[in-house]
């Protein structure tokens, strides 16, 4: 479904990914798991395209080379809102809902896209279903929302879009340990329903526990990748990337 | 002297706010600010003498149907070309420099400047003359008060509920509202940025030709090359002390421009005089106190 | 003795000067500068120069502010009225009638001072608020001074008339001397003003401003006080482009409310992204290119020449199409070329003079320069990949 | 290496050779002339200076030239913009006059319109000793500050027109004082303002019913000694007569589009007569704001906007009955011999009517040529002596025309009769797209001074007696048969609003017949 190959980023000189290659066939759960600067988010943003969707006037910006396919048409040169529209659904690091908008403005811009009234709708259900604290706070401004129900109308809101593909930037950031495993436990349920889902995670643990296939990313080159079991095999991989 | 004040006040005012809303409009989606703005004033007032008043161009024959259609025809033709220009404008020049502060300074002050020499050589700097669209006046409060600034006056306010419930209410107008809050996010909504911007550019380049053409016809009743600059000037104080990109803040800030250049034409000695530094007055009292305006607090766009 | 100093001089220049293709070219315009006037005959293409040379000191101030310290202003005429109208008061016979070498240091001081009251709320206000409200300052003097209270001291929209000379015409003198004169003093200024602003910005002050410009919060939290430098960089601006107000209102002989239009605000931004934003030498070059294309080209040369060889009188309308020229090359550059002309020239000696280099460092040292080019462009394989 | 080197004094040469430019050859036999004046405005072309200048140019070399000494010298002409507008611009109206005098080599200037940019080209022309003759800026100090200051420098400046702002004030002042407020005046027909308008409840110096009266001036330099004198208490009686009371004065600014506040206040204050003093474009947007507002107050002042013959179709007709200071009506013959043959092949010429900066280079170039042609010389120092000489007078085309010892126009009896005919401003009325003159009375070309239907409703009445009579029968009956081409031309007696007097008219009047106000 998705496949990358040589995928080099340059931000003003300094490498943020440097010949990634990676691949996510259709109905797969996979993780990406790296520290922080590894170029883990700056791998979602190319996908998505927003990367290159700096302002031309700005100062920094990236440059990209190598392919991104997706279903088999290259995608890296494409504008951010066509790929959403094939189906590319990136949820952002850090959430970034639109903060002076309520959470059912929210969730309807996910749906900005899309022309059937009665399929949104039916979505919208299920987003309540999987997030039943959405439509208690529906009329509240995004802004007012705690981390973990921001999170959740993140993903809410990417569901919105009935996505294809779901990209997942750090669900996990800044959340108590048992909301981290509440919302991985939404995202798997999601994958089950038949979206294909790459997760990017810090969390190297939550992400052995749902993902089928992991990569691992290091100053921006792929590292190692495999399922859990094959991973957990190389001890040096456990020690040095997994810290387990 | 109060009447003259509130009555006065709330006509100016309501003008003021037209003027200004475009301004703001195009700054809180895409960060533009617009120094050619009293440009598309400008250039609204001149099309509306293109089509409505004189030469090859003119409607006038409609009249004939009745008697108010050439000037609407011309109004509104005058207001969809701005559009069509400005659009066009910021795709060849604003799109290439956007997020450059000063580079988009540079380009619309540049911008500004030609237009205003083009205007000067088609034109000519002489006076041409700007008919009001209806005649005749009324007595408010024992003031006598023009039918044409009664219009214009309510055809602000309008419009300003019309914004205000497309900005609010429609799929296009929530768009424009999520792409001010948050570019990236707006765009993996699947939001065409590009296309939004330059909507956005049209519809804000078309409220000022429309502040143009009912400034002139009720005010002032001539166009000429230089009346870009006191449009500029008063819709950046009137949306600095509103707060830049808020709707709100340009609506009342436009109202306390107009209050209070009358309270200083009639309260202070020689107080005609220094009218025109009323509104930047105001503007920097009010930025001591709030430095993002009354309602300004656009979220900063990710860098 | 003197020829062992000759040749030191003759070999520090060498080393200094001649090797660098981008000073070569500074020092060959310098000299041009610096001979200009034993070349030119008439008084009105020196008047020329002498114009862009005050315009230059403008632009540069205004460079510096922006360039170097990220504070937009697009109000910086009230500096150069400011400067002209207090050397104005000064030295007019009907007020005080001090002698300019005076009136001119006490009228950028206070402008300075002005500065600083000015930038205070560029420590409130950033970005384009900045932009628009030091935008609207001019504008609010200009109609004070016009102010029909006022009238007595700033005589409205007259001004304030019958001013010394910069250079005063001594009885032996002809005008073009004068002229002489003239565009001296103001080369002079601008060379001086353009060296100190230069030095500013290359020392540790203006690591500072560009620290600020880089991250504004990243430099408090280094300990910098950026109160102060913010000011610091408004006073500086201030300072320069007073003196570029003062020069202006003695060539004139009077100092008047035009001297804060908003065209005056607006020139040297141009001028400047014309040149080179934040270069110092940018606007310089910028200055001039805009004089002699305004007014020796536009204004003289082309209706000249089509009158002579093609036999075409341009109308006099044809005026006003000279902004327009201007304008638009300003915003063709600014889109296709945002580094400006200048810039952009001296990048591209510079990107001469780093080949010629490796050059001269030996064969050895080219070979691994490439090598390691090679490596860095191939790089290593990827450990793992589906 | 040497590529570079060579690249570099290419470059060099390169720039010496731009601004090495050869001088153009002194042409022998050949005056040459620089015109410098607000390009685009009307005051510079057509209807203006240059168009005007190009016309005595024109006639004069056809006619064989300037003859000095024996030889005919032609006249050579350059023009310069003073750039004064979009934005006054002293320093490039510096560079353009310099630009005149050293690379067109123009040995007399004749321009300057604006004050802001006309003291830039002074100090040029001084600078180079260049003889300036200032045809557009009335401001005072233009001379006063020169000339009167520094002679030795600025002693080539004359100012050729209009007449300086005292003079100006003058003119208002004797048109109001002397005749709409004057009872008694030794004119048939004035004084009909009085018994009209005068307002009991106003107690004055001269005890009650005097005429409300309003001033309203521009807020620019040239205007503070004209607002100044018709507003302090103890100057303005000397100026409009003891029936005048200054109820309410203002000053709008340069450029103001929205006159409402000071209008309505002119309302409240029960005006009468509304002084306005305008050179901007404020002039129009005030007018059009009067009549729509119906200002219960004639307008009488000056407003230079409202001396172009756009003015009618810029303020939409609503300048009708507006009074101003002008040099000339519409096709009026002030000198008879000249005036309208310059006005008719002008008009021939470029199709629209001449201003008065048009008036001022086409009389500006001929005393010139007579000048030259009398000393037999184009010498600047022998032309001072000759134009400085106590017995220097000339026809121009509107009055004798003199010079004061500080080279300033000279004029004489603003009030309304015109005896001496030296130059002076008169007094136009916009009626039915044309100005007529109003004042100085008992002119040939002088007619009644209307005033607003709105204000006086009686329009019968057409000599303002208050009284529809024999008189105003007589009156329409002596212009039977009249329409707006005969310069007998009386636009009240229409009261029908034809353009003609016919019979219909005298039968209006005559069923009006005893109606009093």
């Amino acid at each position: 479904m998705l496949e990358i190959k040589d995928l080099t980023v340059h931000y003003d000189g300094a490498m943020a990914l440097n010949r990634v290659s990676l691949k996510v066939e259709e109905g797969e759960f996979v993780g990406v798991v790296g520290p922080n600067g590894s170029g883990k988010t700056t791998l979602l943003r190319a996908i998505s395209g927003v990367l290159m969707e700096i302002e031309p006037g700005k100062k920094e910006r990236p440059s990209l080379s190598g392919s991104i396919m997706f279903n088999g048409k290259g995608i890296d040169k494409s504008k951010a809102w066509n790929i959403t529209k094939m189906g590319v659904i990136h949820c952002p690091e850090r959430r970034r809902p639109f903060a002076e908008m309520t959470t059912l403005d929210n969730l309807r811009m996910g749906a900005y896209l899309r022309k059937n009234r009665s399929e949104i709708k039916k979505d919208l259900e299920w987003v309540y279903e999987l997030f039943p604290i959405l439509k208690e706070r529906a009329r509240q401004m995004s802004q007012t929302l705690s981390g973990g129900e921001q999170q959740m109308l993140a993903i809410g809101r990417a569901l919105m879009s009935k996505p294809k593909l779901l990209l997942i930037d750090e669900p996990s950031l800044g959340l108590a340990p048992l909301l981290k495993e509440a919302v991985l436990k939404v995202i798997k349920e999601i994958w089950r329903s038949g979206v294909t889902i790459l997760l990017v995670e810090q969390d190297v643990a939550i992400t052995l526990a749902s993902a089928q296939r992991i990569y691992i990313l290091a100053h921006g080159r792929i590292a190692t990748q495999g399922t859990k079991e094959e991973l957990m095999k190389s001890r040096d991989v456990r020690e040095i990337y997994l810290g387990l | 002297m109060i009447e003259e004040i509130l009555v006065y006040g709330a006509i100016s005012g309501g003008m003021y706010a037209l003027l200004a809303l475009g301004f703001t409009l195009i700054y809180g989606v895409s960060g533009v600010v617009n120094l050619a703005h009293g440009s598309f004033f400008m250039v609204g007032t001149y099309l509306f003498y293109v089509f409505g008043i004189s030469g090859f161009f003119s409607l006038i024959p409609l009249t004939l149907l009745d008697p108010t259609w050439g000037p609407l025809a011309a109004l509104i033709l005058a207001i969809a070309f701005t559009g069509v220009i400005s659009a066009a404008l910021y795709r060849i020049i604003i799109h290439p420099v956007l997020g450059d502060e000063i580079g988009v300074m540079v380009v619309t002050v540049s911008l500004a400047l030609i237009i205003q020499q083009l205007i000067l050589m088609i034109f000519g700097p002489p006076n041409l003359r700007i008919n009001p669209l209806v005649t005749g006046s009324k007595q408010i409060w024992g003031l006598g008060v023009t039918n044409m600034r009664l219009l214009a006056f309510g055809v602000s306010l309008i419009l300003f509920i019309v914004l205000w419930i497309f900005t609010n209410k429609s799929k296009v107008g929530n768009a424009m509202r999520a792409v001010s809050q948050d570019r990236e996010a707006a765009m993996l909504m699947g939001i065409n940025t590009e296309r939004l911007y330059m909507l956005t550019m049209a519809l804000s380049a078309m409220l000022a030709a429309a502040a143009g053409v009912f400034i002139t016809a009720s005010i002032t009743e001539y166009a000429a090359p230089w009346i870009w600059l006191h449009p500029l000037a008063l819709s950046f104080s009137i949306v600095i002390l509103g707060g830049l990109g808020s709707i709100k803040g340009s609506l009342l800030g436009g109202f306390i421009v107009g209050y209070a250049e009358q309270a200083v034409a009639i309260g202070v000695p020689e107080g005609g005089s220094i009218i025109s530094i009323v509104p930047f007055t105001v503007m920097v009292i009010v930025l001591l106190l709030r430095p993002k305006g009354l309602f300004g607090k656009r979220i900063e766009m990710e860098d | 003795m003197v020829t062992t100093y000759i040749r030191r001089a003759y070999s520090s220049f060498v080393a200094h000067v001649f090797d660098i293709p981008a000073r070569l070219l500074a020092f060959l315009l310098f000299l041009t500068l610096l001979f200009i006037p034993f070349a030119i005959q008439n008084t009105y293409y020196l008047r020329i120069l002498i114009l862009a040379n005050v315009l230059a000191i403008f632009a540069v101030s205004w460079d510096f502010l922006v360039g170097r310290t990220g504070q937009i202003s697009l109000g910086h005429a009230i500096f150069f009225g400011i400067g002209g109208y207090i050397t104005a008061l000064l030295s007019s016979s009907k007020f005080f009638g001090l002698p300019i070498f005076l009136t001119i240091p006490i009228a950028i001081l206070a402008a300075c001072i002005i500065a600083l009251a000015l930038g205070i709320p560029s420590l409130r206000v950033k970005g384009p608020y900045l932009a628009l409200v030091t935008m609207s300052f001019p504008l609010i003097l200009a109609a004070l001074l016009k102010w029909y209270p006022l009238n007595h001291i700033f005589k409205g929209e007259f001004g304030i008339r019958g001013l010394p000379a910069l250079v005063p015409r001594l009885d032996w003198m002809t005008i073009g001397q004068q002229r002489v004169g003239e565009y001296y003093v103001t080369l002079i200024l601008l060379f001086a003003a353009s060296v100190i602003l230069y030095k500013i910005a290359n020392s540790k002050i203006g690591l500072v401003f560009v620290s600020i410009l880089d991250d504004e919060l990243a430099s408090k939290a280094c300990g910098i006080n950026v109160t102060k430098y913010k000011l610091m960089g408004f006073m500086i601006s201030g300072l320069f482009g007073a003196l570029a107000g003062c020069i202006q209102t003695h060539l004139l002989r009077f100092a008047n409310p035009p001297m804060f239009a908003l065209t005056l605000s607006f020139l040297p931004v141009i001028v400047t992204f014309l040149g080179g934003l934040g270069t110092i030498y940018g606007p310089i070059v910028g200055a001039y290119i805009y004089y002699i294309l305004d007014s020796y080209v536009l204004r003289d040369w082309l209706p000249r020449f089509l009158k002579e060889t093609v036999g075409v009188t341009l109308p006099p309308e044809f005026d006003f199409a000279k902004l327009l020229i201007f304008t638009l090359i300003v915003l063709i550059l600014v889109i296709k070329l945002p580094r400006g002309i200048a810039k952009f020239t001296t990048d591209k000696l510079g990107d001469l003079e780093e080949a010629r280099d490796l050059d001269e460092r030996g064969p050895r040292i080219w070979k691994t320069y490439k090598k390691k080019e090679k490596t860095t462009s191939t790089g290593s394989e990827p450990t793992a990949s589906s | 290496m040497k590529g570079k080197i060579a690249l570099g004094l290419a470059f060099a040469t390169l720039l010496f050779g731009t601004l090495f430019f050869a001088l153009p050859i002194e042409a022998q036999n050949e005056v040459t002339i620089g015109i410098i004046g607000p390009q685009g405005l009307p005051h510079w072309s057509p209807a203006g200076m240059k168009d005007a200048a190009e016309m005595a140019r024109d006639e004069i070399n056809a006619a064989g030239g300037i003859d000095i000494g024996g030889t005919p010298h032609d006249i050579v002409l350059a023009f310069g913009n003073e750039y004064a507008v979009p934005t006054p611009s002293p320093t490039d109206a510096y560079l353009e006059a310099e630009r005149l005098i050293t690379v067109e080599g123009c040995e007399i200037l004749i321009g300057g319109f604006r004050t802001e940019v006309t003291q830039s080209i002074i100090e040029a022309a001084a600078d180079y000793a260049t003889p300036l003759l200032i045809n557009g800026a009335a401001t005072n100090e233009l001379i006063g500050d020169t000339v009167g200051a520094d002679y030795a420098r600025y002693k080539y400046l004359y100012r050729l027109n209009p007449v300086n702002g005292t003079s100006l004030l003058y003119t208002i002042a004797g048109g109001i004082g002397g005749y709409l407020l004057n009872p008694t005046a030794p004119i048939p027909g004035a004084g009909y303002m009085i018994p009209m308008f005068a307002d009991p409840t106003l107690i004055g110096p001269y005890g009650p019913g005097q005429v409300a009266v309003a001033v309203i001036t521009e807020d620019l330099d040239w205007t503070l000694s004209i607002h100044g004198a018709l507003t302090t208490p103890s100057v303005y009686p000397l100026l409009l007569g003891p029936f005048a009371n200054v109820t309410y004065s203002g000053r709008i600014p340069d450029g103001t589009t929205d006159c409402t506040p000071w209008l309505t206040d002119v309302i409240s204050s029960n005006a009468r007569i509304l002084i306005h003093v305008f050179s901007g474009t404020t002039g129009v947007p005030f007018v059009a704001q009067w009549r729509a507002l119906s200002v219960n107050a004639t307008l009488c002042g000056i407003n230079v906007m409202a001396q172009l013959q756009t003015h009618w179709a810029t303020t939409g007709g609503a300048c009708e009955y507006e009074a101003m200071l002008n040099f000339a009506g519409t096709r009026t013959p002030i000198v008879p011999t000249i005036t309208r043959a310059f006005w008719d092949s002008f008009v021939a010429r470029t199709g629209v009517w001449p201003i008065y900066t048009a008036w001022g280079a086409y009389d500006a170039i001929y005393a010139l040529k007579e000048a030259m042609e009398d000393i037999d010389s184009k010498d600047k120092d022998a032309l001072l002596a000759y134009f400085e000489s106590p017995s220097y007078q000339r026809q121009g085309l509107s009055g004798i025309f003199k010079y004061t010892s500080l080279h300033d126009v000279f004029t004489n009896e603003p009030g309304p009769v015109w005896f001496q005919g030296y130059v002076r401003a008169l007094i136009a009325q916009w009626t039915d797209e044309r100005m007529e003159i109003v004042c100085p009375k008992l002119q040939t070309y002088s007619k009644t001074w209307a005033l607003p239907p709105w204000m006086y409703p009686l329009i019968q009445d057409t000599n303002y007696d208050q009284f529809v009579g024999v008189d105003d029968i007589v009156f329409a009956a002596e212009h039977f048969g009249d329409d707006p081409t005969r310069d007998r031309w009386e636009h009240v007696c229409d009261t029908t609003k034809d353009d003609y007097i016919g019979i219909d008219d005298i039968v209006d009047i005559a069923s009006h017949f005893g109606a009093t106000p």
